[in-house]
């Protein structure tokens, strides 16, 4: 383990346990952000990834396993407590709704009323404000759209996948976490995912940042958590370690103890063409 | 299975009706609960889903057959279909008697305790032919439904009372309601839209007859349209009293069903079966008689109404 | 980025109540044609009237599928609040007004129990109200011992009087009615609850993860369902001036037409309350017309059925048309 | 890589039926325990008699609800199917084999009608099968003259004979359900075409993009459904004696509430057809029970509607803890 | 254009024109796929790349334009009848039925039955031997999954694409079109998708690949069809430009005219660090 001890992670996770049947999705994970870091976790299909950050923001109910955050223990009975806590997340299923509109998805329960008694009483929705404000955030991500009334059931992928992004970063304001935001994108939105991750970071938010391009994790992350058949089983920096030895951990080939990487496995070490 | 002790020993009768909800049928069956206690025997009811559910009945009749039951009380929904059933409980050696519609062939069950719903129908159509004086008939007819037994004879009745046949060119609208105020009110509601000089009507029951009055009214028509109907529930009779209601056919379902009751007694003491028609009566429920028709009033309605 | 906005021509076409729109506008312009009664002030006046009570149990069975529910208990819940309201202002001596209360409150207790059952247990809604229909149509029986509540005070039929527009006499109770579905149409398509009901429609997981609270919202909709099914009851007693135990037997299946013919879907999230109207309308401009057109009613259900498919088939293939 | 079967006992557990079957056994102790006659052969086989109808008639509805649709016209296809039979073998002088295959024809055809009108238009099931409902319901009415079809040829009712199982008379109707029930299950679960139902039923557009031909297999799924409803016919024939133009009125919800007591998703894609057996037995052992007891009518109707709404949320909690 | 001249296509389309509403998705777009090469085709999101394939295939009826199969002109009235001419599709949007397991998914549409008459009559399933060959094509993938019998939903967003892209492999004969095979895939899994779609291409069978991975098309494209507001505005090979070149040509900053990259877009190719 090589947690760094400089300051409280600011959301923590310890033992986390969850069963389907008899599938372990997570068996005994830990977790670490720390304050101001963009955090990439990664791992193979199946790792356990989306039941982590699940488990961390209130989707899913781990079945043992405590959560800090700012280092006191809380409970997400759901994701409206993460939420309420200023954690934001745009889950792998894509949380849109798919005969709305974009602009009533980006304001989904946190909706604008008009001002005076219109609003207050007769909770009229500000439905032109809204609008505006969501061309401002799809505009800041420079996502496409040409039209803003269309419901997301008749996006490309790439686009339903950008208004989740737009509305993760729109509202977090302690942490952002993103579940491979990028797997659908293009390659200049894409980029532009990878520069709003960076402005939320230099903004002071940490964001976490599940993701299967090496790529995007190399460019981007401060930090990276491997995951493992539902374990964590290193936290590394990119710097220290090349794309090949990270994939090679991933993959159980390598173990790292002490901050330094050993051969566990050597045939599939050799396999990756590593020895 | 029959050493068991929770269940009484006392004998068992059982009462089927076409539905659970009319009041028509549960006054039958207060009168059965109340003849089941004074002869000391234990009533199990069943009834239909809707007027014309054969199938509910005879699962009843099996279930009730299965119970041990002495006899069976049953007003048929389909009067031809639960012959077969019938058949089949009483080769059981369970006394079978149909309450106020007979069954086809009548002979299917061991008695009839009924009123004669033909005869209701003449009755009104009779009186409604007198009360008309002459006047040329325009008349709406609020039917029960597509093929329910009781709601053909009581509207053929009631074309023979007054001397038409089906078709006549005097009937100018003709509804099903299913015996539902609400649904006599719509139908109503339309006739009058259709044909406007409607100024007879006649209906399959008292609550059909107060939702057509209820369409009347709001056309200010209420005064100069006669209202005919069978049944002779207190709510019917009272509106024949207010003068809502012109006159109406009045039936015993009480009596048939204490008779009933005593003679499957009867039976479970003696073995001794009954047999044959026993008419349960009608009579003619209105204060404004006519010549040539028998009618008793109101006051003789309110004594002898059920519900 | 280009922002288009769907132009007003634009928008009435493709909106979903375009097909049943059409749909209600050629059966009025047969009836017109072939008799002469159909187009007075007086009929249309009528087939609100006979729409109203089953239109308003629609707006709730709307709520409901909306979220991809359904509730086949709203004629029964009706039903008791009726007796519930007759009889309290009747034979209870309540003063109407409580009793017109008291009456809302229980049925805004059965949707409630519907809710908690959908939510609590996670049983579908079928069978939830498919339970609770046999639960409160036997209930509606043994309180009202069969009998028909008559006497009642004027202020529980007040619904039923009338005001003059030109020359037709329309009832409160439309008028009522038409406010209600002017609320709904607001609630659902300008306020946040609305869009929680279609996102919730949509999916309830994807609610769910977006925050919103969808075991409250649900349970909401359903009492909220319940409290309209009660002022369904109001407007049958003012329509029919008693409490009857067997109203609204054929009213879930009726009721379920009219958001369909509507153009809402069963399956959650799409559709319009106003649909229901039209939806609601269609059903009876064709009882309305059949029975002026002197149709004998066997045929009127024959003809109702094929029409019912008609109609929607229309909606249907001005769709695709538009695709 | 490591591929790990489910183990007998874990399938058992898991099998979407265990829910429900746990909730028919526990009726059937409950009533056992409470009423004398119950726990009797005769008794046991009087309930599948009772329920091989609705029973029947939900193996059709089964297979539709399978693939996200729904029928409501089940009951009026058979009450026109069982007219057909009998008014042909009777009053048409037709031999009774060639009235019964004419009957079972028309039932057929009715389901392909459904089919077409839900493929080729696009209109929703819910829609087609209601104006169906009324259109049939009409014609059986129009073409029987409303009068019951008595006097039936003994082939006819053929299926009402009875044979000995120990003491136990069983009839030969009840055993061709049976046979129905395995050989759908069969179907279903082992055959290409039962995979492409639940295949279509998950998805339409996914089964289509797989190559499945969607539109010919849900035509398919209706026009076998219709056939079913002839069976139903000829069983109901058997049952009573008599060809009846009133049956089935309410064996549209009936079966629906067994397929859905039998754990099959109303969303479509998931359930067995086994559990639509349990499901009817449920109905059935609940009402013969109540019966027994000697429980009036409208409490009947009462506990029903509670024991409905039980037996699913015993099924929920049951899987809630198995997850 | 740069079509070669070398051989017939062995799918071409030409002019195909598809509209949704006031969406148009494509505009008069032309494809052309060589006799065994891996023809990757890129774009924005919304580009019309999954319109275009979807039209390829059968699964959309484009409102004009034409295709060719071998150059002779076919019309695809479904995925059937792509499907009947050894065409396998991996659609974007996951053409897996969620209630069914992993074998019953491979074999969808082509179940194998028992030998005997228990197949011919009964029609009874051998479910065996589709769980076996499930099995087998899964491991070549190297896709782990821990049971054959779990419903497909019950698995992750890799694995379930890890299902339909050993489906497609499994079938085809004639050509494989994937649409984001890899987008929700890990980097082994990833990488063993590349590796089978070069094995489909040394086996003589050409594949369409879309792709937002840039790494993965250069690796793996003989070709690159470059698709831009639903049309194909270039046709490179991936030795020919490097890149910043391709994604420039992609974003609209270049334009392609004799196989040579011109500046199209001042602004915008200064943007991106061209000029
Ligand atoms: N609802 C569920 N029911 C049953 N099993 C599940 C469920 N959700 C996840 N699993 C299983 O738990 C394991 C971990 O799944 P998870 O989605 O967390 O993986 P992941 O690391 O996010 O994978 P990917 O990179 O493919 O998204 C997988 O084996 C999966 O099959
Ligand atoms: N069914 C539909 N209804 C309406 N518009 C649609 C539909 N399908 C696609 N579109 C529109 O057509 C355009 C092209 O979509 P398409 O899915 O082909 O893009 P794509 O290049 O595959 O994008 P991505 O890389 O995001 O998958 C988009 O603007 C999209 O919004
Ligand atoms: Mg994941
Ligand atoms: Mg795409």
């Amino acid at each position: 383990m090589t947690t760094p001890a400089s300051a409280t992670p600011v959301l923590q996770a310890r033992g986390l346990v969850k069963k389907y049947g008899h599938v372990t999705a997570l068996d005994g994970a830990d977790f670490d952000l720390m304050p101001g870091e963009v955090l990439a976790v990664i791992g193979d299909n199946g790792a356990g990834k989306s039941s982590l950050i699940k488990a961390l923001t209130g989707a899913l109910q781990p079945d043992a396993g405590e959560i800090l955050l700012d280092g006191s223990p809380v409970r997400f009975r759901s994701p409206i407590d993460a939420r309420r806590h200023g954690i934001e997340t745009v889950y792998q299923d894509l949380a849109v709704a798919a005969s709305l509109d974009i602009a009533t998805n980006m304001f989904l329960g946190r909706e604008l009323r008009k001002p005076g008694i219109l609003g207050s009483v007769f909770r009229l929705l500000d439905k032109k404000r809204m609008r505006e404000e969501s061309a401002r955030h799809m505009a800041d991500l420079k996502i496409g759209l040409r039209s803003l009334t269309q419901p997301v059931e008749s996006l490309s992928g790439g686009q339903r996948q950008g208004v989740a992004v737009a509305r993760a970063v729109a509202w977090a304001t302690h942490v952002v976490v993103m579940d491979e935001p990028t797997a659908a994108l293009g390659v200049k939105e894409s980029g532009q995912v990878l520069d709003m991750i960076k402005r939320v970071r230099d903004g002071g938010t940490p964001v976490v940042l599940i993701s299967h391009n090496m790529p995007h994790v190399f460019e981007i992350a401060d930090r990276v958590h491997i995951q493992r058949l539902g374990r964590r089983v290193a936290q590394i920096k990119p710097g220290d370690h090349d794309m090949a030895e990270v994939v090679a951990i991933m993959t159980g080939a390598l173990q790292v103890s002490e901050g330094k990487a050993v051969v566990a496995d050597q045939d599939a070490a050799e396999a990756i063409g590593l020895s | 299975g029959s050493g068991q002790t929770s269940s009484s020993s006392a004998p068992k009768v059982g009462l089927i009706t076409k539905t659970e909800t009319n009041p028509f049928f549960v006054k039958m069956k207060e009168g059965a609960q109340k003849a089941a206690q004074e002869n000391g025997m234990e009533l199990m009811s069943a009834a239909g889903k809707f007027d014309g559910d054969n199938a509910s009945q005879v699962t009843a009749i099996e279930n009730m057959v299965a119970a041990g039951v002495k006899g069976i009380l049953i007003t048929p929904s389909d009067t031809k279909a639960i012959v077969p059933s019938i058949k089949k409980a009483r080769d059981a050696g369970v006394m079978v008697i149909a309450l106020d519609t007979p069954t086809e062939p009548q002979e299917a069950t061991d008695a009839l305790f009924a009123t004669d719903n033909l005869k209701a129908g003449e009755l009104i159509g009779q009186y409604a032919k007198a009360a008309m004086a002459g006047k040329p008939a325009k008349i709406a007819t609020l039917d029960l439904a597509p093929g329910i037994t009781v709601g053909q004879l009581r509207h053929d009745g009631f074309l023979k009372g007054f001397g038409i046949q089906e078709g006549d060119p005097s009937v100018v609208c003709s509804q099903d309601t299913r015996g539902d105020q609400a649904k006599g009110q719509t139908a109503m509601e339309n006739c009058l839209q259709k044909a406007p000089d409607i100024n007879l009507v006649y209906t399959i029951n008292e609550p059909a007859a107060l939702g057509a009055y209820t369409a009347l009214k709001a056309k200010g028509r209420e005064k100069d349209v006669l209202i005919v109907s069978v049944d002779g529930g207190c709510t019917g009779v009272k509106a024949v009293q207010s003068g809502q209601i012109a006159a109406t056919s009045q039936q015993y379902p009480l009596k048939m069903a204490e008779d009933g009751v005593k003679a499957v007694s009867e039976f479970a003491k003696s073995g001794k079966k009954t047999s044959g028609y026993t008419d349960t009566g009608v009579t003619l429920i209105t204060d404004k008689p006519v010549q040539g028709v028998e009618a008793k009033d109101t006051a003789f309605g309110l004594d002898n109404c059920w519900g | 980025m280009a922002v288009m906005e769907a132009t007003l021509p634009r928008r009435l076409i493709t909106t979903p109540v375009a097909g049943p729109l059409a749909a209600l506008v050629l059966a009025c312009l047969f009836f017109g044609l072939n008799t002469g009664q159909f187009f007075t002030g007086p009929n249309f006046s009528l087939i609100i009237q006979q729409v109203m009570v089953v239109g308003t149990l629609a707006i709730g069975q709307t709520l409901i599928i909306l979220t991809a529910g359904i509730d086949l208990s709203n004629g029964a819940i009706m039903a008791f609040g009726g007796i519930v309201m007759t009889k309290l202002a009747v034979t209870g001596g309540l003063p109407p007004l409580l009793a017109i209360a008291a009456g809302l409150a229980v049925c805004s207790a059965f949707g409630l129990v519907n809710g908690l059952l959908v939510t609590r247990i996670s049983l579908p809604p079928f069978i939830v109200t498919l339970g609770m229909l046999n639960v409160v149509f036997a209930l509606t029986h043994i309180y009202s011992g069969e009998q028909t509540v008559t006497g009642l005070p004027p202020l529980l039929t007040v619904l039923g009087q009338t005001f003059q527009v030109g020359q037709t006499n329309v009832t409160y109770g439309s008028l009522l009615t038409i406010l209600l579905f002017v609320l709904f149409a607001y609630m659902l398509g300008s306020t946040a609850w609305g869009k929680h009901v279609y996102a919730l429609g949509n999916s309830p997981e994807v609610a769910r993860l977006t925050g919103i609270r969808t075991r409250r919202l649900t349970v909401g909709v359903y009492t909220v369902a319940g409290l309209v099914y009660g002022i369904a009851a109001l407007l049958l007693i003012s329509r029919t001036g008693v409490g009857d135990p067997q109203a609204g037997q054929t009213d879930n299946l009726d009721s379920i037409t009219a958001v369909v013919l509507g153009g809402t879907s069963l399956f959650g999230g799409r559709g319009l309350v106003i649909g229901t109207l039209v939806g609601a309308l269609i059903v009876g401009v064709f009882r309305n017309g059949l029975q002026l057109m002197g149709v004998p009613s066997i045929y009127q259900t024959l003809i109702t059925g094929v029409l019912v498919i008609l109609a929607v088939a229309v909606d249907q293939l001005s769709r695709r048309r538009n695709r």
